[in-house]
């Protein structure tokens, strides 16, 4: 008798729980925001979130209707992902979704993107899978992995030193991994670029030692060694590369920007890190100072890259829901569609033809900080900018 | 009362109620999708049946064969991966073929690690099914070229349900997938209800109080322990299946010891040695995973606490009957 | 009656610890046999050896000319070599009633039977009834065993050896720590088995030994001292001096 | 011919390091298990928590070698605060429920790490002699992890004179072999289990501060380790302190050469070792395991 009392009992307060909820407020636009808050990203996740909500604190209003921001955690898991955007679509009516920080849970996220049918812009994937994948996915955030390869190999060329260096390539062992590293061993070969393992290393991400890569790349005599990790463990492999006496000898080249706290964690061992990326607080024109400084004000730490796409991801998406005049999934999409906004980085501008930004990026190396409000000791020195037209891809 | 053919002990009092009640959630369950058309309750109770299924087929380990696995998960993860490259490689619309397949395979892998696991017992069984579903795990996630790897498998097809040539509908809509698995699931839940209370069930239940009498009442204790082993992994490959027409992916993670550990927490929170018992923790656990996580951040903190606060307070699980376990107890 | 079993020097050491040595045994189709011993003369591990719990280090058991060296409990209960334990080891949570029928079932054959129910063995369930009956444990059928007194607990032990239709039945100390009524009842019990079947009794009480047993055998440190009826062992010379020490 | 010399010794000294790292928290585990038979799932969140209360205590100021000293007594009364409240009244009960708890309890430490140090990795600041690189036998090797080396040998010989010369250690050893009859002697178990608890958390927790400079202190670095120090003990014979020296330098060594030569396959060949001992050696390789 017991055991048909608990159970009724279970099912009817799920039932009554579930009904509850569609309670109806002066109904706000709605959009749901994906980003990793716990795992191996957390810290790049947290950026992203901060860059979001400081663009619709900016924004203030879409169609005259305040913003409501439904942020969940996708712990860089694919499956978790796809059932919190579930959740975000069906539960919480989210009109848009917005962020991702891994390709795994993007690509995931496309695949089923015929279920969710709402628009989808990611802030901080950078497969090349994602070009033209599907009309209602679109990109505006970090430089894809074929336009960080032109970046690094255009940055490799034009200096002689980095030019005459063998490449020891080593990348994360998943598909923005995979795909980064393939990319620059391609654009490399077609250089004359001398690369020593054209079957590049992969390390699990979990990998906290890598005393045993660096005994690799130390065996095989190489001076340059090109990686593919994720921002947060950059400055980590580069300290241990620099416990074992290789910070001097061997440098290391980035296919993504590391993060600005884990840099300041590094400290000195982080120096030398040279790689194309976005941004870096080290841009100095008036729209990126101007913002860098209400960063600033709004979170008090290290304005990073990872905030400044999602930013303006987010003000490219409320201003496409603005154009469009409507939340419809359709409507959206085709606003977004060639839509570009003036940001920290200049103009971004998402490419009709693949739904994927165009924007300009700086060629950066750490080194020692200059006199900075944030405090910061290491900073991504900006070499050179390279235009939209020069990373391509041509449209 | 003793007839010579009745068995006492199976207490027949309020048996009209106990079918009532079941028939009564049944019903329920199937005008659900019906009632409500929010799409994520319908995902959500389906993923709840699918993750209750797997309970059940480790509680027929645990609770019924006294076996504990850590990672009964890796066989659910390997059919999901069976059936998601069957559909991909080999014919995108046979979706019968598929399962039948991603089944079978499974079975093939879990025939030979169930010899060597039933060469043990206790908490070195417990430990040795770590090892072997640590080691699928990692081959899982390394043979990036078949697997995907971290990524998962990409490009899953949504085949047609059809039964016998009767176009039932596509799976990519959410409500159909959700029928599919309610009947597929209940049919499992009384073909197992079934086997547990046959004289093969009761073999099982001997093994799992006295193990070591049973050997010296006649009982090939090893082999009614792989048997046993056998029927829990084809219970789990099944829900694999399921679980990748559900979710139309699957990676490594749905294979980590992380997931595993939750699937154990599932038979716990239910009462272990009742198959109801499982689908009621998988129910509550996935709720509360799911409830917290939106909640706060440091959702792993109140998860803590609440295993901490399930084992100290409420170690039989809400179906009451956990005291099954006694043979381990040592008092 | 010809031979049943016998085993030819069989040895078991653990370690440098010989705790069988040589052991020549000989047991015919019935009658009650008895081994004693004072305690650490290796009888439990003996048993142990012929009833497949441990592995034998030597030697041989031959059981109706077949050799049945280091086999399986389970096969050799198949045989008809059954035995009970000498702490009670039963199915504690299952019903009285069940912790025979599974014996029976394991006997009768039928385990493999995935989707018939339990009563669809008919003769199964005749026999455990019968037997309930017999032994007089028919009221507690329903109850779980671990809630039997020490007693029936013990009656129940012998009960499952039993339901193995045994040809030959080792029993390890039935009457351990019972009072001198229940030893009464089980020692009338045995006698009544040893009628049709062979029983190998182990016990320390030695007025009961020495009142029902056919034969007796004496063991110490591991090895056969001395064989013979009650009589001859009663009078025996080493068996005092195993048993009480050496007069100084 | 000098360059595969150097890989030989760089291989050579990194398994001796991971072997130590291994060794340490491979102790802790089955002093708890070897005596309290409790296989402590939040071994991994406390040889987190060691590193971060490591990382903090250089942080403000305090010399390394202070906090070398400090950080396991810490762990330890961590310990002892999880014994006392949520270990003992579990005394009683099967093994599955202390897995399940201290199963809650890694949830509980590693979400309790998030909330108090946050995700960002963090770096020990090593004193300055400890920093440089160091010429052995032609090859640049870092001074710290040679440093390690010393002091896990320290580490295991006090932990031996412990077990072997005071009057607590040799109650521990004959508690872990026969329970029952420590406690038939008059000495209160609840305070060798609780012992044992500690000295297995501060275990735990000296080899995250040692294990700290030399991989990266965050979060999930729990999570590996847990699983790699269920290896060595289960390879070494659950409860067997020699098992596992032996098995923590097998297992140093395997890990470290299969990640150097083919590193797709290294953790799949780890697993498939653990598997064959435990179906066919589930003593350990010295046969000194315990079950129940």
């Amino acid at each position: 008798m017991k055991k048909i009392v608990t159970i009724s009992l279970s099912l009817m307060m799920a039932f009554v729980l579930m009904s509850s909820q569609q309670v109806f407020a002066k109904d706000p636009v709605k959009i749901g925001v994906l980003v990793p808050l716990t795992g191996i990203v957390a810290q790049g996740g947290l950026e992203m979130k901060m860059g979001i909500e400081m663009a619709a604190e900016e924004k203030g209003t879409i169609l005259g209707r305040d913003i409501k921001l439904y942020v969940e955690d996708t712990q860089v898991k694919p499956p978790i992902a796809v059932s919190k955007a579930e959740k975000l679509v069906y539960k919480d009516g989210c009109k848009a979704l917005i962020g991702v920080f891994s390709s795994g849970v993007g690509l995931a996220l496309a695949s089923n993107i015929d279920k969710l049918k709402v628009p989808f812009l990611s802030t901080h994937v950078m497969t090349t899978e994602f070009y033209g994948i599907h009309p209602l996915v679109f990109r505006s955030g970090q430089l894809a992995n074929d336009q960080t390869a032109v970046g690094n190999v255009k940055g490799i060329m034009a200096r002689p030193d980095l030019k005459e260096k063998t490449y020891y390539v080593l990348v994360h062992d998943y598909a923005w991994g995979h795909d980064a590293g393939q990319r620059f061993i391609d654009l490399a070969k077609e250089n004359g670029i001398k690369i020593y393992n054209e079957e590049y290393d992969r390390a699990p991400i979990a990998t906290k030692d890598w005393s045993s890569y660096i005994s690799k790349i130390k065996a095989s005599g190489v001076d340059g060694v090109y990686i593919a990790f994720i921002t947060n463990v950059i400055p980590v492999f580069a300290k241990q590369m620099s416990d074992f006496g290789l910070q001097g000898k061997v440098k290391t080249i980035s296919a993504a920007a590391p993060g600005p706290l884990e840099l300041e964690a590094g400290g000195e061992a982080c120096f030398g890190i040279f790689g194309a990326s976005d941004w870096s607080w080290d841009v100095d024109t008036p729209a990126s100072n101007k913002w860098e400084m209400a960063f600033w004000e709004k979170y008090k730490t290290i304005p990073s890259d990872a905030a400044a796409h999602s930013y303006v991801g987010a003000m490219n998406l409320f201003n496409a829901i603005e154009k469009a005049g409507s939340t419809d999934a359709q409507a959206i999409a085709q606003a977004l569609k060639g839509i570009s906004f003036d940001g920290p980085y200049g103009n971004v501008r998402i490419s009709a033809k693949d739904n994927c930004m165009r924007n300009s990026a700086v060629l950066t190396e750490t080194m020692a900080a200059p006199e900075n409000p944030f405090g910061a000791k290491v900073t991504m020195k900006v070499l050179h900018t390279f235009t939209a037209e020069e990373l391509g891809p041509p449209e | 009362m003793n007839s010579t053919t009745s068995i006492p002990g199976i207490s027949k009092r309020f048996y009209p109620l106990k079918i009532f009640a079941v028939i009564l959630i049944l019903c329920s369950l199937a005008l659900f999708p019906f009632i409500s058309d929010n799409r994520f309750y319908i995902s959500l109770i389906t993923e709840m049946m699918i993750y209750g299924l797997l309970a059940m087929s480790l509680d027929v380990l645990l609770g019924y064969t006294g076996l504990l696995s850590f990672m009964h998960n890796t066989y659910m993860g390997i059919c999901a991966y069976a059936v998601g490259l069957f559909l991909i490689h080999i014919s995108p619309t046979s979706l019968w073929l598929a399962c039948f397949a991603g089944v079978v395979f499974t079975s093939l892998v879990a025939l030979p690690v169930g010899w060597v696991q039933v060469r043990t017992g206790g908490l070195a069984f417990a430990l040795l099914t770590l090892a072997f579903g640590m080691m699928f795990y990692t081959i899982v996630w390394k043979w990036y070229a078949v697997t995907g790897g971290d990524d998962g498998l990409m490009g899953m097809p949504n085949p047609d349900i059809t039964l016998f040539g009767w176009h039932l509908g596509s799976s990519s809509d959410p409500v159909n997938i959700y029928l599919f698995t309610l009947t597929v699931v209940t049919i499992c839940f009384f073909l197992t209800r079934r086997i547990i209370n046959s004289p093969f069930g009761a073999v099982l239940e001997a093994i799992r109080e006295n193990e070591d009498r049973a050997s010296f009442v006649g009982i090939n204790v090893r082999r009614y322990k792989l048997l046993g082993w056998m029927l829990a992994c084809i219970l789990a490959s099944i829900a694999g299946a399921l679980f990748i027409l559900y979710k139309g992916y699957i990676g490594p993670s749905t294979m980590s010891a992380f997931a595993g550990a939750g699937v154990l927490m599932m038979v716990l929170l239910g009462g272990m040695g009742s198959l109801w018992g499982a689908f009621a923790g998988a129910f509550i656990f996935i709720y509360i995973q799911d409830y917290i996580s939106t909640m706060t951040e440091h959702w792993e903190i109140f998860l803590g606490l609440f295993v901490i606060f399930l084992v100290l307070f409420l170690p039989t699980g809400f179906a009451g009957l956990g005291d099954y376990f006694k043979r381990f107890r040592k008092a | 009656m010809g031979e049943l079993l016998c085993t030819e020097n069989v040895c078991c050491h653990f370690g440098g610890v010989m705790a069988t040595d040589n052991v020549c045994f000989r047991v015919n189709q019935n009658g009650l046999t008895s081994i004693i011993g004072p305690n650490g003369a290796g009888k439990t591990t003996f048993i142990n050896i012929v009833t497949g719990k441990i592995n034998a280090s030597a030697g041989k058991i031959i059981f109706k000319e077949k050799d049945i060296t280091n086999k399986s409990p389970h096969e050799l209960v198949k045989m008809g070599i059954c035995r009970t334990f000498q702490i009670n080891s039963l199915f504690q949570n299952l019903s009285v009633f069940e912790n025979l029928r599974i014996a029976r079932q394991a006997m009768h054959g039928g385990s493999l039977r995935l989707f018939s129910s339990k009563q669809s063995l008919k003769a199964v369930t005749q026999d455990t009834w019968a037997m309930l009956e017999k032994l007089g444990l028919k009221e507690m059928a329903a109850r779980p065993a671990k809630n039997l007194a020490y007693g029936d607990q013990r009656v129940l032990e012998v009960a499952i050896a039993m339901a193995g239709d045994p040809k030959i039945l080792f029993l390890d100390e039935p009457t351990a720590g019972m009072s001198p009524a229940e030893t009464l009842h089980i020692s009338k019990m045995i006698k009544e088995l040893a009628k049709d079947i062979c029983v190998v009794l182990v016990e320390h009480d030695m007025d009961m030994v020495m009142s029902i047993s056919d034969r007796i055998t004496v063991l110490q440190n591991g090895g056969i001292i001395s064989e013979g009826t009650p009589e001859e062992i009663r009078n025996n010379q080493q068996v005092r001096e195993a048993y009480l020490g050496k007069e100084e | 011919m000098s360059g595969t010399f150097s890989i030989a010794i760089d291989l050579l000294l990194n398994s001796l390091v991971l072997s130590g790292v291994f060794l340490i928290v491979a102790m802790g585990l089955n002093i708890i298990y070897g005596l309290s038979r409790i296989m402590n799932m939040s071994h991994g969140a406390l040889y987190a928590v060691g590193a971060y209360i490591g990382y903090s205590l250089v942080a403000t100021g305090v010399n390394y070698f202070a906090a070398l000293i400090i950080t396991p007594i810490l762990v330890g009364i961590i310990g002892l605060l999880i014994e006392r409240t949520i270990i003992l009244p579990m005394r009683k009960r099967s093994m599955v429920y202390t897995l399940i708890l201290t199963y809650g309890l890694m949830f509980f430490l590693d979400g309790m790490i998030k909330h108090i140090w946050g995700n960002r990795p963090r770096f020990i600041e090593l004193p300055e002699f400890m920093q440089g690189m160091i010429s052995i036998l032609g090859t640049q090797y870092p001074v710290y992890r040679l440093m390690t080396l010393f002091m896990i040998a320290a580490i295991m010989i006090a932990l031996m004179l412990l077990l072997s010369k005071t009057k607590a250690g040799i109650i521990m050893r004959a508690a872990s072999t026969i329970p029952e009859m420590v406690s038939c002697m008059g000495i209160n178990m609840s305070y060798v289990h609780m012992g044992a608890f500690m000295l297995g958390c501060a275990m735990a927790g000296a080899a995250g501060i040692i294990a700290g400079p030399l991989t990266t202190i965050d979060p999930l670095m729990g999570g590996e380790m847990l699983i790699s120090s269920f290896v060595v003990v289960v390879i070494g014979g659950l409860g067997s302190l020699r098992g596992a020296v032996i098995a923590a330098i097998l297992i140093g060594f395997v890990q470290t050469f299969t990640e150097f030569f083919i590193t797709d396959l290294a953790m799949v060949i780890v697993f498939i070792m653990m598997a064959v001992i435990l179906a066919f050696m589930p003593r350990g390789l010295l046969g000194e395991g315990k079950f129940e």
